[in-house]
């Protein structure tokens, strides 16, 4: 009988394959608004995009590093506002504004890091939610800067001259492709910081802090990166939200089910795994928007607009939304801690298994 | 009293002990030696329940003590003392006496339990308003005894009750231990404080890496070279 | 459970469309849930009787409606979607301020035309939009009108403010601040508060020790009431409260005696101003068992006006925006009419009758043409 | 762990800390600013206390950092409301109906999803209470709408006049029935046998199994205990509070800062943390600003967090 | 022989408690120092002061003859010391070679090179056979050689071994004194702590004796084995 072999590395086979397939899907999303006219549909693949881009950001430092934030919600606040006041009050593009999202997200980060990484588990995930919540408070008093409550309404984007080119922010194609690029581009930036040695010393120090201490792994510097990338990523998706949405508003932005929803993203599909937080998107954007919005599914065409199911959400679960999260993460957490990804991995393991006992019995039986 | 049979334990996928069989009669002191980490405390664990074996059999009397849970095991009357004392750091000594007799059967008996435990450990009658964790280590070694002492225990579970005691408390509680069994309770003592546990016991088991390699009464073990090769190396 | 079911049940059972007519589709964003909601079941139950009525005109109008929770990121997507999918003829709504304010960039950049019927903000119709109507007047009238009625019936030289940091209460509050500077009054207290944490009582303590003469609040339904009942704990006595609309116009409001009688407050309308409001309060009690307030009948009014205006213009977006600037209607809320001034862009001029609870109702108090009682002034302190 | 020390410290230490600033003085108007506003801090702060001393209840024996806690007091003032709307039964009164009832809900909670985690890496707890106070608040949104919900009461703004002093009559009452419920719950704790055994699994899970204590009943009581609490606090706060699904996450993260001001796990900790938030935000509201009162709290939180991260009364820190 | 570890008079107080008292002793390069003692004697205590876990409360650690108290334990690593631990931590969901490479990254930022020394290293515990394998899911005989290849990964010139003995069985145990024999022939200097005493009498050069966090005896594996103090601490006192 044959011994199972040792586990082996993946081979590169494995890893070009993954490539190609990235790389189609990419290209197949890209072709999607060539086909597909709808606003609507536009409208919902930017939200995912936007999904995807806040749920690597938050794998970064949550997923891999282990560091359970709950405050990201202080990150894409600041980026969104900086976008939007740079624009509205200072007339500055935002494709600088963003740039400057990034910055401050960046320099928040510090800020943050160096107060909330002394602590550790349930001190470091309150510590998180106060920055945030203090940031929510500071925007809604000090209205002279920041306008409190009434929040930012954008007023125009300005063209964008590019290679010749002018490119119009007014319909949702702009924004698919902008978002649907940056989405793609923080993948992978995330494969290749995962496949560094700062990836390697952020999952050691999620793993085991003082093993990864003994190991020569400075605590408090690898922590910083990681949250500093995160924080970058979080505050470009706020950003181009400000743009996207164009209103921005304390409560909207530095609330505590922003921060939520991230995690919930990486949650439900895989924390601490590539395509992890695509899948959580997948899961997430879908499920809350047709909940919220039933009659979307009839844009897209999926249902007719006098059909039982949408009248039923429309009547009594458009605001189910939440309450639907709120039950995903219940059944993740007891059922599925891995996630939809790892659930998927544990199925398909046990399918191999299975079909490797057939062959086994099969070449007994021959 | 209690009896043993091919005890297996692992904690998780560290085995910590192999087939172990032990017995200890009623009003014996029953004695189990050997170093660091060979697996003694783990067998008083498996006898209060707050592990699962992972094969076995373990009876008290008639009863099958894998069928109950930690409480139900204290309610027979098999009462553990843990290794390091483990009172109640935030109640005081009247307090913590008091926790000693939860079980409903042994609250009657609590007025002249505390009594008894006064007339043995009348140090901890000075101090039975002070916190638990306020007291000294040796005072904290009294109380945890005299706190097993409230649940009416036909059979005592006692872990390292010696350890980081000066020279003189060690011979003290072991005075006290004795007294205890005098008085009618069996006793089950884990020890690394070889010479006075041995000199103590009734009958002795030595326990190496997990196994028991040698048992007899307390005076055989005393006089046997290999105690001293487990313990030292030789 | 039960009960979700048989409404699934029902659901399918309406679901047979109407054939044949020609429609007029209109689209509604209005609060029907979160905070705002009680005073967003006045502006549905408005709707309700003006769609009744331009049915009885021969108006066949579909409302289709979009609940914004109070929140201008779900008004905005509903607009969308009310722009580009449900494509309606026109807009009525959304309700609060913030909200009006974010779908009126969107009613111009679709070229959807909306008459916005209860929200205060000034910008909402300063910003040029040629496709957005406001029938109510703006916030520098709810502060001049009362500010003006104060000075009218006593002799007050203070005044502090306390308000909800949204965006209703900070505009209001801006105009009513440069109004009462205007009017020599000195402002001894500036003072917002978070919605969602209503221990005010330090705040108040704080304007009591002021002692101004006037308090100006500004707050939606639940913190006027609790307003008002911590400024009678901690016994609060200045010659009057002025309730800035909104909250401190509401049935909920008025039916709390112990804490609204005496309370000057600001309202786009009033029952007793006509007959025709008479009759409109009449059949509202039939039908839905309370009094209107005024957002019942802004939002009754810029119904009945958009979907005449639609059906006329055979739901032509380009068309109806068209004869909404050049029209002129009248009903309950007097003559209407979208003008340009001061400005401001297709906004109805509107006086703003200030009434006082009196008694357990409101009854208007000011200006003189419109007043059917007395004031009660100074506030004669706390039962 | 469940710390008491034999004295109980009470409002009045802070009371006495607080005036002398300004003693001398006679009682001006700013005075009696603020008077009013510790007074009125001291009596909210006795119901933050009461939704405090349930969360470190539950921390104490479980080391569950409960995420759901607001969310319980959320649950509290709707039974509240729902009894007074269609039984017309007295918020006060209604407590004998809403705590029994919460109590029976946190133990079911306990038992169902809490105690499936125990063992589970911190951040899976927080996550899973996360999302059993989204269900919470949810749910009861989709059965309540978003409504703000106001109770009115005859009493809900009489005040008694103390030498110029308001003092508001439905706080007063809170507070009072708050420190009944504190003073029993203490009797309960330090004179019962299971209330010792509670404190015992607090102190030291083994140990307490060694003494023949059932630890998964202990921890079904003290979920239990908490979420009553929680409940009664909710109950307390419905005259004078409006009531919306979401008022709960406000109280969490209150509530948390209460428990981590007086050290996680620690009765007369919570009790002391939840006046001194009360006081903190009281006169915040006054000498800062209204708005910022929240903040103020926040920034007191981090600092406390990070340069006496064990509490005012706690020890250590595992 | 120079002296690579100086602990002068080192005491850490916890609360009121003394887990060590003005311990002192040196580690000369090259040598096998073992560490032995009673449960609660203050040997993991000592190593947390040596490797910076620890601030020691009183006292000095030179290493290298250079003074290290208040240096963190990354820093220690990158200064050559590098420890392992009584209750092995692997970083439990990364693969075997993972585990390693992040050891051999201390020296390095290229993944190539770690992976190579990572490979190396999993060559001398005889455990490349399972280096992809996640390191949770190893049986702890192969957790413990992980620990000894992911330290020795870091290039240390001071390995600090925690029990790396303790539940395993005899030919396991075995394995690991035959693989700290050969780091010994390839001249690194090793502190051990061992509660199984066969092993440690036949490794150690020296051994140092601690019992109520004081130093109770220190010499060569022979003397300490005859020393009344020790047998006592160790068997209890004969008492007449």
């Amino acid at each position: 009988m044959n011994r199972r072999p040792p586990p082996v590395l993946r081979p590169r086979g494995v890893a070009a394959l993954e490539l190609v397939l990235f790389a189609a899907a990419v290209i197949a999303l890209w072709c999607v608004p060539v086909f597909v006219k709808k606003p609507y549909v536009l409208h919902m693949g930017v939200i995912l995009f936007l999904a995807v881009i806040q749920g690597q950001a938050w794998n970064v430092v949550g997923g891999y590093a282990g560091q359970y934030s709950v405050g990201h919600a202080a990150y894409f606040g600041v980026g969104a506002y900086t976008t939007m006041m740079l624009l509205e009050l200072h007339h500055i593009a935002p494709w600088w504004g963003l740039g400057a999202a990034i910055a401050n997200g960046v320099l928040l980060s510090l800020i943050i890091g160096t107060i909330t990484f002394r602590l550790r588990g349930p001190y470091f995930v309150l510590a998180s939610i106060s920055m945030a919540e203090i940031l929510r408070y500071a925007f809604l008093y000090y209205k002279d800067l920041t306008r409190g409550a009434e929040g930012f309404l954008l007023s125009e984007i300005p063209t964008l001259h590019l290679f010749g080119q002018e490119f119009e922010f007014v319909t949702k194609r702009p924004f698919y492709f902008v978002t649907l690029g940056l989405a793609a581009i923080t993948i992978v930036a995330n494969h290749l910081v995962q496949h560094s040695k700062l990836g390697y010393y952020f999952q050691a120090i999620r793993e085991d802090q003082d093993a990864a201490s003994s190991l020569g792994i400075g605590l408090t510097l690898y922590k910083s990166v990681a949250l500093a990338i995160s924080a970058a990523f979080t505050a470009l998706s706020g950003g181009i939200y400000a743009m996207f949405v164009k209103f921005i508003a304390p409560d909207l932005v530095f609330g505590i089910d922003v921060s939520v929803q991230f995690v919930l993203i990486c949650i439900i599909g895989g924390i601490g795994t590539i395509y992890g937080p695509v899948i959580g998107a997948m899961v997430l954007v879908p499920l809350s928007e047709v909940l919220r919005n039933p009659r979307g599914l009839v844009q897209v065409g999926l249902a007719s607009p006098d059909s039982s199911f949408v009248q039923f959400v429309e009547a009594h679960l458009s605001n189910a939304h939440l309450l639907v999260y709120g039950v995903l993460v219940v059944v993740v957490i007891l059922f599925a801690p891995d996630g939809v990804l790892g659930l998927l991995r544990r199925a398909g393991a046990r399918l191999r298994r299975r079909r490797e006992a057939q062959g086994e019995a099969g070449a007994a039986g021959a | 009293m209690l009896r043993i049979d091919k005890l297996n334990f692992s904690y998780g996928d560290l085995k910590v002990l192999w087939d172990v069989d032990l017995e200890v009669r009623d009003r014996e002191i029953v004695t189990v030696v050997g170093a660091n980490g060979a697996g003694k405390s783990t067998i008083l664990k498996n006898v209060s329940r707050l592990v699962r074996p992972s094969s076995g059999a373990l009876r008290f009397g008639d009863v099958d003590l894998r069928r109950l849970a930690s409480h139900e095991v204290v309610e027979l009357g098999v009462v553990h003392v843990p290794e390091g004392r483990r009172i109640f750091p935030e109640m005081t000594v009247l307090e913590n006496l008091r926790m000693g007799s939860f079980p409903r059967a042994t609250r009657q008996d609590r007025a002249r339990n505390i009594e008894r435990a006064f007339t043995l450990f009348p140090r901890l009658k000075e101090r039975q308003k002070q916190l638990g964790g306020t007291m000294s280590g040796g005072e904290q070694q009294m109380l945890a005894i005299a706190r097993g002492l409230m649940g009416n225990p036909k059979l005592l579970l006692l872990d390292e009750p010696s350890l980081g005691l000066s020279p003189l408390l060690v011979k003290n509680i072991f005075e006290i231990i004795r007294e205890i069994n005098r008085q009618g309770t069996t006793i089950l003592l884990v020890e690394q404080n070889v010479y006075q546990s041995l000199r103590l016991a009734s009958r002795a088991y030595v326990l190496e890496t997990g196994r028991v390699v040698l048992s007899g009464t307390g005076a055989e073990l005393l006089d046997n070279a290999h105690v001293k090769k487990a313990f030292l190396g030789m | 459970m039960s009960k979700l079911l048989a409404s699934a049940l029902a659901a399918l059972a309406i679901a047979l469309p109407d054939a044949g007519q020609a429609q007029v589709k209109i689209g509604f964003i209005n609060s029907i849930t979160g905070p705002e909601a009680p005073i967003g079941e006045n502006l549905t139950n408005g709707v309700d009787l003006a769609v009744e009525d331009l049915r009885k005109k021969g108006v066949n109008v579909t409302v289709v409606r979009q609940d914004d929770t109070g929140k201008p990121q779900v008004a905005m997507s509903a607009m969308e979607q009310l722009a580009t999918g449900d494509e309606v003829a026109v807009v009525v709504g959304p309700y609060t301020s913030a909200s009006s304010n974010a779908v009126a960039k969107l009613a111009q950049q679709y070229k959807v035309p909306q008459i916005v019927p209860a929200a205060a903000k000034e910008e909402i119709t300063r910003q040029g939009y040629t496709y957005v109507y406001r029938l109510n007047a703006p916030a520098h009238q709810y502060a001049q009108s009362l500010i003006d009625a104060a000075l009218a019936f006593g002799k007050p030289r203070s005044i502090a403010f306390v308000y909800e940091s949204t965006d209703f209460g900070t505009s209001v509050t801006a105009a009513g601040k440069a109004y009462a500077k205007a009017k020599g009054l000195r402002i001894v207290a500036d003072e917002t508060y978070q919605k969602g944490a209503p221990d005010y009582r330090s705040t108040l303590t704080k304007i009591k020790a002021a002692g101004p003469d006037l308090v100006f609040m500004v707050s939606y339904v639940a913190d006027a009431i609790l307003l008002m009942r911590q400024s009678r704990e901690v016994g609060l006595k200045p010659q009057a409260f002025l309730g800035g609309g909104a909250g401190f116009d509401t049935a909920q409001f008025e039916s709390e005696r112990d804490i609204s009688t005496h309370v000057f407050s600001v309202t786009q309308w009033t029952p007793e101003s006509s007959p025709a409001s008479q009759e409109f309060e009449r059949r509202y009690r039939a039908r839905f068992g309370k009094k209107p307030t005024y957002h019942a009948a802004c939002a009754y009014v810029a119904t009945l006006v958009a979907g005449e205006t639609a059906a006329k213009a055979g739901g032509d977006r380009r068309k109806i925006q068209a004869a909404l600037g050049s029209g002129r209607w009248s009903g309950i809320l007097g003559d209407v009419k979208f003008e340009t001034y001061e400005g401001f862009t297709n906004q109805n001029k509107l006086v703003m009758p200030v009434i006082q609870y009196q008694g357990g109702r409101s009854v208007t108090v000011f200006p003189p043409a419109v007043v059917k009682a007395k004031p009660v002034y100074p506030f004669p302190g706390w039962r | 762990m469940v710390a008491f020390a034999q004295s109980v410290p009470g409002a009045v230490l802070i009371l006495g800390g607080g005036v002398p600033a300004l003693a001398g003085t006679e009682l001006g108007p700013r005075m009696m600013v603020f008077l009013q506003s510790v007074l009125s801090g001291v009596l909210v702060g006795g119901v933050y206390a009461l939704i405090g001393i349930g969360l470190t209840m539950i921390f104490g024996v479980m080391r569950v950092t409960n995420f759901a806690h607001g969310e319980l007091v959320m649950l509290g003032m709707y039974l509240t409301w729902g009894l007074f709307h269609w039984l017309r039964l007295d918020p006060f009164l209604s407590i004998v109906l809403v705590a029994p009832a919460l109590f029976l809900w946190g133990a079911f909670l306990q038992r169902a999803f809490v105690n499936r985690v125990l063992d589970a890496l911190p951040q899976n707890q927080i996550l899973l209470t996360i999302g059993l106070g989204l269900v919470m608040s949810n749910g009861v949104m989709l059965a309540f709408t978003s409504d703000y919900r106001i109770l009115t009461t005859s009493y809900s703004s009489a005040s008694y006049d103390l030498a110029g002093i308001s003092v508001s009559k439905p706080l007063l009452y809170a507070f009072l029935v708050t420190v009944a419920i504190t003073v029993l719950l203490y009797g309960f704790l330090l004179r019962t046998d299971t209330g010792q055994a509670i404190r015992a699994t607090a102190q030291d899970r083994e140990a307490a199994q060694l003494m023949g204590i059932n630890v998964r009943w202990t921890s079904m009581l003290a979920f239990g205990i908490g979420a009553a609490l929680a409940g009664a606090a909710g109950a307390l706060i419905s005259p004078t509070y409006y009531i919306f699904p979401q008022v709960g996450s406000a109280f969490t993260l209150k509530a948390f800062v209460i428990v981590v001001l007086g050290g996680m796990g620690s009765v007369v900790g919570a009790t002391l943390g939840g006046v001194i938030i009360g006081l903190t935000e009281s006169l915040a509201a006054v000498y800062i600003a209204g708005g910022l009162k929240d903040l103020v709290v926040f920034v007191l939180f981090l600092a406390l967090l990070v340069f006496k991260p064990s509490g005012l009364l706690g020890k250590t820190r595992a | 022989m120079p002296t690579i570890l100086d602990i002068r008079h080192v005491s850490k107080f916890f609360g009121g408690l003394a887990a060590n008292s003005d311990v002192s002793f040196s580690v000369e390069q090259g040598m096998i120092m073992g560490l032995i003692g009673p449960n609660g004697a203050g040997k993991t205590t000592l190593f947390n002061c040596i490797t910076g876990f620890y601030p020691p409360s009183r006292g000095d650690v030179l290493f290298k003859g250079v003074r290290t108290n208040g240096l963190q334990p990354n820093q220690m690593c990158h200064l050559g010391m590098v420890r392992t631990w009584q209750k092995v931590r692997p970083l439990a969901k990364m693969s075997v070679l993972d585990n390693v490479m992040v050891g051999a990254l201390a020296r390095t930022t290229r993944l190539e090179v770690a992976r190579e020394v990572a490979t190396a290293q999993l060559e001398v515990v005889r455990l490349a056979h399972k280096a992809g394998a996640i390191a949770g899911g190893l049986p702890i005989g192969e957790r413990k050689k992980l620990e000894v290849a992911r330290a020795l990964a870091t290039r240390p010139a001071l390995l600090l071994l925690d029990e790396v003995m303790g539940g395993l069985n005899p030919a396991e145990s075995e394995e690991i004194i035959q693989l700290i024999l050969e780091l010994k022939r390839s001249g690194l200097t090793q502190m051990v702590i061992e509660h199984d005493m066969k092993a440690i009498m036949r490794i150690s050069d020296r051994i140092v004796v601690l019992n109520s966090g004081e130093k109770l005896a220190e010499g060569e594996p022979q003397q300490i084995v005859n020393d009344k103090a020790v047998v006592a601490a160790y068997l209890g006192e004969e008492v007449a």
